[in-house]
C-alpha cells in the first residue's frame, strides 16, 4: 500500500488532470479527483470531497491538495466532519507541482508526513 | 426565540438571498468571481426545500441542518464560511428549547468564531468577518434587553460594518488577488450576511410584540 | 485589450481546466489552453503550443505559464522558432496559481511585465 | 560525411530506436514516466516517412528536417532536447556539401551547447548531456582522424557516458523528483543518446572504407 492523494479543485477537468500527470509517475498510487460541484459546475463540493478522501484511504493515510482558498475550506470542513482523523492532511503546496512531487513519493512508499513534506517543498525541476 | 423563530429566520434569509441574488453577485463580480448570489441562493433554496419535509424540533437542530445543506449546496467560500457559522452556533445553543438573550449572544459569538477558524480573516480583511465582529458587540452590548433587541442590533451593526468595507484593501478570499483595486466595493459575503442578520432580527420582531422587554425567550 | 495567457501542459485536460478556473476572475483576458500531444496524448506538442501563441496575442502580448519541465522546453522552444518575440514571456510560476494571479492582473488591463510578475508572486490566497 | 551519410544516419537512429523503444521506456519507468522509447520512436518513425517523401540535400539539411520533425512528434522533454541539438548542429554546418573532421566535431558541439542551452543541465546531473559532452570531448581529441573514427570515439564515449550515469542522482528533468532514489538506474536520454551516436558512426563506417584515414568528407 502507499499513502492517497485527493486532488480538490473548483474545475472536475483540473482535478482529472492534475490526476492525469501525476499518475503518470505513479502507477501504483491511489489517486482521486474531487473537482466541481455536485452538479457539475465549477466550485467545490463537500460530498465529492468526503467521497474522495473514503476511496483514497487505503490505511497508509491521505494527502489532499487544493486550488484556491475556498478549496481549502471546503478540505478542512470534511475532515472537520470526519472529526479530524490523523491520517489525512491537508498540504499547503502549489495545486500541480505538490501533486506531481507528491504522488513520485508516494509511489516510493514514503510515509504520510515524507509525502505531505514532498509536496510542501515542491519546486517544478527541470 | 424558539424553533418556530429559527425556522422563520431561515425561510427569511432564503427569500431575501433569492430577492438580493443578482445584487450580490454583481458585488461579487467587481471583485470576485461573480457568483455569490447564486451559491447562496443554491444553499437557501436547499434550506427550503428540507424545511418543507421535515421542521426542526429546535433551535439548535434547525441550524445544523442550515449548516449541513449550505456547506454542501453552496460551493464557494460562503458554503464552508456559513455552514461552519451556522454548525458551532448550532453546537453553543444545544438542544435548548428556546433561545433567551445571553444564548442569542453565544450563538452568534460561536458562529463569528467558526467564520474566523475556517476562514483566518481579522477584521479589516474585507470579509463577512467586518459584519459578523460588529454585529456580536453590538449584541454583546445589548444583552440585557429583548432577544428581538439584541438581534436589531446585530443587524444595525452588521449593515454598517458591510459599509465600511467599502474603502478597504482586500486580504483574504478572491479578491485579495485585486490587491488595491478591490478598495471602493463592498465585500459580497459581507452585504449577504447583514441582509441574512437582519433577517434573524425580524423574524424575531414578528414573533415577539413591538416593544416587548426583558431577556426572557 | 490585455495581456493574453496560454496554459501549456503535458494534460488537456489540466490546461483546459486551468482555463476554466482563471477565466472565472478574467472574464475579458484571453485565455488559451495548449494541453497534451498532437494525438491527444499526455504530452506536449509545438504545434498546439505555437498556434496557441498565436491566439493569445491580442497586441498587448502573452505571458506563457507551464507545468513540468518539459513544458518549460517546449514553451522555449517555440519562442525560439518565433525569433523569440519580445511580448511573449514565460512566467516562472505555479501553474494554477500563477495563472489565475496573471488572469486577474490581465484583466485589470496591466501590463506585460506587471501580469508576469503577478504570476511569478503568486502564493494562494486565504 | 555527406548528404546520403546524414540520411543513412537517421534511418540507422530510426532503426536502433525501434529496437530499442521497449528497453528505454523501461528504463524511463524506472525513474520517469516510462515513455522515453515511444516518445523517440514516434519521433524518428515521422522522420522516416519524411525522408520516404525527400531526400534533404545536404547534411545541415537533414539535421533541420530532423529537428523540426522531432521537436513536432515526440512530446516529451526528448522532443526540444533532441531538436534543439538537430537544430544548432545544422546552423553548425551550413550549406556544406560534406562535412570534414573539423565541421563534425563543430556539429557535435553545437548539438551539446543546444542540449545545455535549453536543459540548463550540467555534467554529472544525470541527463543525455552526460552522453554528450564525452562525445564532444572524444571528437575533438580525434580530430585529427578520419571523420568515421572522430564519430566512433564520439560513439565510444557515449556509451561509457551513459552507463557512467548509474550511480549519479538527477538533478534535471522527471527523474530529479525520485532524489537519491534515482541512483543505481541508467539515465534513458543518455542511453539513447549514445544508441544515436553510434549509429552515426556506423552509417561513417558503412560509407567510408575501412582503415580509411585522414581528415577529409
Ligand atoms: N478566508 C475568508 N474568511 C472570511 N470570509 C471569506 C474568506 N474568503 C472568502 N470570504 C467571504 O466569502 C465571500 C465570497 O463568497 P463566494 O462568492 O460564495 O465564494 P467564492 O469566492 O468561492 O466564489 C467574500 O465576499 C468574503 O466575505
Ligand atoms: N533539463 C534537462 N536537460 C538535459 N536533459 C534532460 C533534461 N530533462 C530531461 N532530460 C533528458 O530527457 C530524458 C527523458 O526524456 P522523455 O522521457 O522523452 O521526456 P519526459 O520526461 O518529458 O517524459 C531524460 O532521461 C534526460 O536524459
Ligand atoms: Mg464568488
Ligand atoms: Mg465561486
Ligand atoms: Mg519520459
Ligand atoms: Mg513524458
Amino acid at each position: 500500500m502507499s499513502v492517497g492523494l485527493v486532488i480538490v479543485s473548483h474545475s472536475a477537468q483540473l482535478a482529472a488532470g492534475v490526476v492525469e500527470l501525476a499518475a503518470q509517475m505513479a502507477r501504483d498510487v491511489v489517486l482521486v479527483p474531487a473537482g466541481g460541484t455536485d452538479d457539475g459546475g465549477i466550485g467545490t463540493s463537500l460530498d465529492k470531497v468526503m467521497s474522495a478522501l473514503g476511496q483514497a484511504d487505503g490505511g497508509d493515510g491521505v494527502v489532499v491538495l487544493t486550488d484556491l482558498g475556498s478549496a481549502v475550506m471546503t478540505a478542512e470542513s470534511a475532515l472537520e466532519f470526519m472529526g479530524n482523523p490523523e491520517k489525512i492532511v491537508l498540504a499547503d503546496a502549489p495545486l500541480v507541482e505538490g501533486a506531481v512531487a507528491a504522488a513520485v513519493a508516494a509511489q516510493s512508499g514514503a510515509a504520510l508526513a515524507v509525502v505531505q513534506k514532498a509536496a510542501e517543498a515542491a519546486l517544478s525541476p527541470g | 426565540m424558539d424553533a418556530a423563530w429559527a425556522i422563520d429566520w431561515l425561510r427569511r434569509s432564503a427569500a431575501v438571498v433569492a430577492e438580493h441574488r443578482v445584487a450580490l453577485s454583481e458585488l461579487d463580480r467587481a471583485i470576485g468571481d461573480g457568483d455569490h448570489g447564486e451559491n447562496l441562493d443554491r444553499g437557501f433554496t436547499a434550506i427550503l426545500a428540507k424545511l418543507d419535509e421535515e421542521a426542526p424540533p429546535t433551535p439548535g437542530a434547525a441550524f445544523k441542518m442550515a449548516a449541513m445543506t449550505l456547506i454542501s449546496k453552496v460551493g464557494g467560500a460562503a458554503g464552508p464560511l456559513y455552514g461552519t457559522a451556522f454548525l458551532r452556533a448550532g453546537t453553543a445553543v444545544g438542544d435548548a428549547a428556546a433561545l433567551d438573550s445571553a444564548l442569542l449572544v453565544a450563538a452568534l459569538t460561536a458562529a463569528r468564531d467558526g467564520v474566523v477558524a475556517r476562514g483566518k480573516a481579522e477584521s479589516g480583511d474585507k470579509t463577512m468577518i467586518d459584519a459578523w465582529t460588529p454585529a456580536v458587540d453590538a449584541a454583546a452590548a445589548a444583552d440585557r434587553s429583548a432577544p428581538a433587541a439584541v438581534l436589531a442590533a446585530a443587524a444595525e451593526a452588521a449593515e454598517a460594518g458591510a459599509v465600511a468595507t467599502d474603502p478597504l484593501i482586500a486580504r483574504k478570499g478572491r479578491a485579495s488577488y485585486l490587491g488595491e483595486r478591490s478598495m471602493g466595493h463592498r465585500d459580497p459575503g459581507a452585504a449577504s450576511s447583514a441582509l441574512i442578520l437582519r433577517a434573524a432580527a425580524d423574524a424575531a420582531a414578528a414573533a415577539a410584540p413591538a416593544g416587548a422587554s426583558g431577556t426572557g425567550a
